[in-house]
């Protein structure tokens, strides 16, 4: 399981709404860590990409001023029982995490 | 609003029983000999520690008591006798009012008691 | 019981994971600039080539009044603007005023939902690009601290 | 010196004494029912579960919001593996925990005659911990917060059924210390916890409302916003007694384990809807 991403979708005819969450810190790099005094350095998602199938539906780009675990929700037509969609998210260390569902 | 947050009741302890810290008064009335300013400090910080750890007896401490006599201490080693002995006053204020607190809420605490 | 755990959406999905090969996956560039300057003209100049918008009332943007905590106000937008390409979520005030941005591709519906970070009492702009325009709504949230929960 | 406290804590004891012998923990109850009733005829009974929602509509909608998806999701997955673990010994703690399968946590916390101490939901899994031969887990940490999670979310639906047998002085003097406890003021600001969660319910403090006390203990371990995690309901005391400037007890001291069994028996009959999400 794609430790980092969950996912939900719904189908209502062709319409498929999607929610996601993201476990990540996204750390804004202004705050300043109590222990060490030191500023933490800036950690965030930078792209968050929807794919079903082989179409891109969703790009969502995210600054340092989304929350914490960030919560993502959208929807798309064209959507049918069956449809491979995949997440990926990227953050501004290079890491990444993904993850596909069936649509049902 | 019929209900109002009685912040004036903030100080309605007052100093009922002076005394009850009577134990902690004792050992600074019976030396008074070496005329050292650590000699002093040092009675002044004991007896006011003595009633920090009465008021933590009674599960009454209040938040910042510890820390002032921590900073008194610090104050104390590089001979600042002044700001040294004025945190040691105030942490033993707080101390003796969380003890005459506690002593009031042993019977207060029942008249707040929801009722039907 | 199942109904009252409700709030867990179980939808109809199985949750099935594949080793990484996302780099290669992410098409766009994320526009590093727009959300490296200070001003929310700056911003949308940027991002979409002009900070003049035309004020529409076919954007439904969904703010709280009182932001329970600046750390995570809920935003919802949706439009019934046609043809959108992008929605911009701006916060006047924050540092670095463009929070979000999304690229919405034919097909896909012109609403989203997400979460964002506010230090201050601030205007938050929902800015929509179509093929023909750029259309926006704003809301002030007003961001509060201190008390015991906060 | 010694004196002093010992002379405070006779006063403690004698009070508890005196007043667990005219314990009735029922009409108590009552009591702080039909106070938040007629302080809220419009709330019905079962929405103080909702704390400060069941109040704040602008508040209520951005909380329903985040429970759409809710970020205690993840921590939810974690107790769910920690609590199918197997000890050393090949147990479980559904050994441990009887019923767990429809949920344990309305029933916690409980008297624990033999230890002669107020059992929580925290120290119940370190007990269980440690008859099989395990290291009790730290009461705030991570892995107790989330089979504590897991635990509650099990429990969904189940309305607390605290019970202070009244056939049992200790039970009740446990009881009453934490009826005590929850009326007594204290700290720099003078506050009880019901200064604020009784007597001033709907006011602000500063940017915040005050919630009701009916209700308090159904929903934990939270979610909080502010910290970005989980915290246990002691933790929350905690937080609380520090605000009206007075120094907290440990999490799980006899003090806030007496304060729990009080506050979650006047929450009888509510449903467990933990874990939740707060600001």
């Amino acid at each position: 399981m794609a430790a980092t991403i969950k996912i939900s979708v719904k189908l209502k005819g062709s319409i498929a709404d999607v929610k996601s969450l993201m476990l990540h810190p996204m750390e804004t790099g202004s705050r300043i860590d109590p222990d060490t005094g030191n500023a933490v350095p800036p950690h965030h998602i930078t792209q968050l990409v929807f794919t079903n199938n082989s179409k891109q539906v969703m790009v969502a780009n995210f600054s340092t001023a989304v929350s914490k675990n960030p919560y993502f929700g959208f929807s798309f037509e064209g959507a049918k029982a069956g449809d491979t969609l995949k997440v990926v998210w990227v953050d501004n260390t290079g890491a990444s995490d993904e993850i596909e569902t069936q649509l049902a | 609003m019929r209900r109002v947050l009685l912040l004036s009741s903030m100080f309605y302890v007052i100093q009922v029983a002076a005394e009850d810290g009577a134990g902690c008064r004792a050992p600074n009335e019976a030396s008074k000999a070496p005329d050292s300013a650590m000699t002093n400090y040092k009675q002044s910080h004991a007896r006011a520690e003595c009633f920090r750890l009465a008021a933590a007896g009674a599960g009454a401490e209040w938040l910042k008591t510890e820390e002032l006599l921590q900073q008194s201490v610090e104050e104390a080693l590089q001979g600042n006798w002044d700001s040294a002995d004025q945190l040691v006053q105030r942490a033993q204020f707080q101390a003796e009012t969380a003890l005459l607190q506690a002593q009031h809420e042993s019977e207060a605490w029942k008249h707040r008691v929801v009722k039907k | 019981m199942q109904r009252t755990r409700r709030l867990i959406i179980k939808g109809g999905v199985a949750l099935l994971a594949l080793t990484a090969l996302p780099r290669a996956l992410i098409a766009a560039a994320w526009p590093q600039k727009t959300f490296a300057l200070t001003t929310a003209s700056e911003a949308l100049k940027e991002y979409l080539g002009t900070d003049v918008t035309t004020p529409s009332d076919k954007i439904d943007m969904k703010v709280p009044e009182i932001a329970e905590n600046g750390a995570v106000v809920p935003v919802t937008i949706k439009t019934s603007l046609e043809n959108v390409e992008s929605i911009s979520i701006v916060v006047e005030h924050n540092p670095r005023p463009m929070a979000a941005n999304f690229e919405i591709p034919p097909g896909t519906l012109p609403k989203i939902s997400c979460r964002i970070k506010m230090g201050e009492t601030s205007d938050v702009m929902a800015v929509v690009k179509t093929r023909t325009g750029v259309y926006s709504i704003a809301k002030e949230v007003k961001v509060t601290i201190g008390g015991c929960g906060g | 010196m010694p004196t002093a406290s010992h002379k405070y804590l006779l006063i403690v004891l004698a009070a508890m004494f005196c007043s667990s012998v005219l314990a009735d923990p029922n009409a108590d109850r009552e009591a702080f029912v039909a106070y938040f009733e007629a302080s809220f005829p419009d709330i019905p009974f079962n929405e103080y579960a909702n704390g400060i929602y069941a109040i704040d509509a602008d508040a209520r909608e951005q909380w329903e919001e985040i429970e759409t998806f809710p970020p205690y999701s993840f921590t939810l997955d974690t107790g769910a593996g920690l609590w199918n673990e197997t000890f050393p010994d090949g147990k479980t703690y559904a050994d441990c925990f009887a019923g767990s399968d429809s949920g344990v946590r309305q029933n916690y916390p409980r008297f624990d005659t033999h230890r002669d101490e107020v059992e929580t939901l925290e120290t119940a899994i370190n007990h269980c911990r440690e008859k099989h031969g395990l290291a009790g887990l730290k009461f705030n940490g991570e892995k107790m917060l989330a089979l504590t999670a897991h635990m509650a979310f099990v429990s969904r639906g189940n309305p607390i059924s605290i019970r202070v047998s009244e056939d049992e002085p200790r039970a009740l003097a446990a009881y009453e210390a934490g009826k005590q406890f929850y009326y007594t003021k204290r700290g720099q600001l003078n506050f009880s916890c019901s200064d604020c969660h009784v007597t001033s319910v709907g006011l602000r403090v500063r940017a915040d409302r005050l919630s009701a006390g009916l209700g308090h203990p159904t929903h934990f371990p939270v979610y909080r916003s502010k910290l970005g995690g989980m915290i246990s309901l002691h933790k929350r005391f905690s937080g609380c007694v520090r605000d009206v400037r007075a120094k907290p007890f440990a999490l799980q001291s006899t003090e806030f384990r007496n304060l729990e069994y009080f506050l979650t028996f006047m929450s009888n009959g509510l449903e467990v809807n933990g874990p939740g999400a707060r600001k």
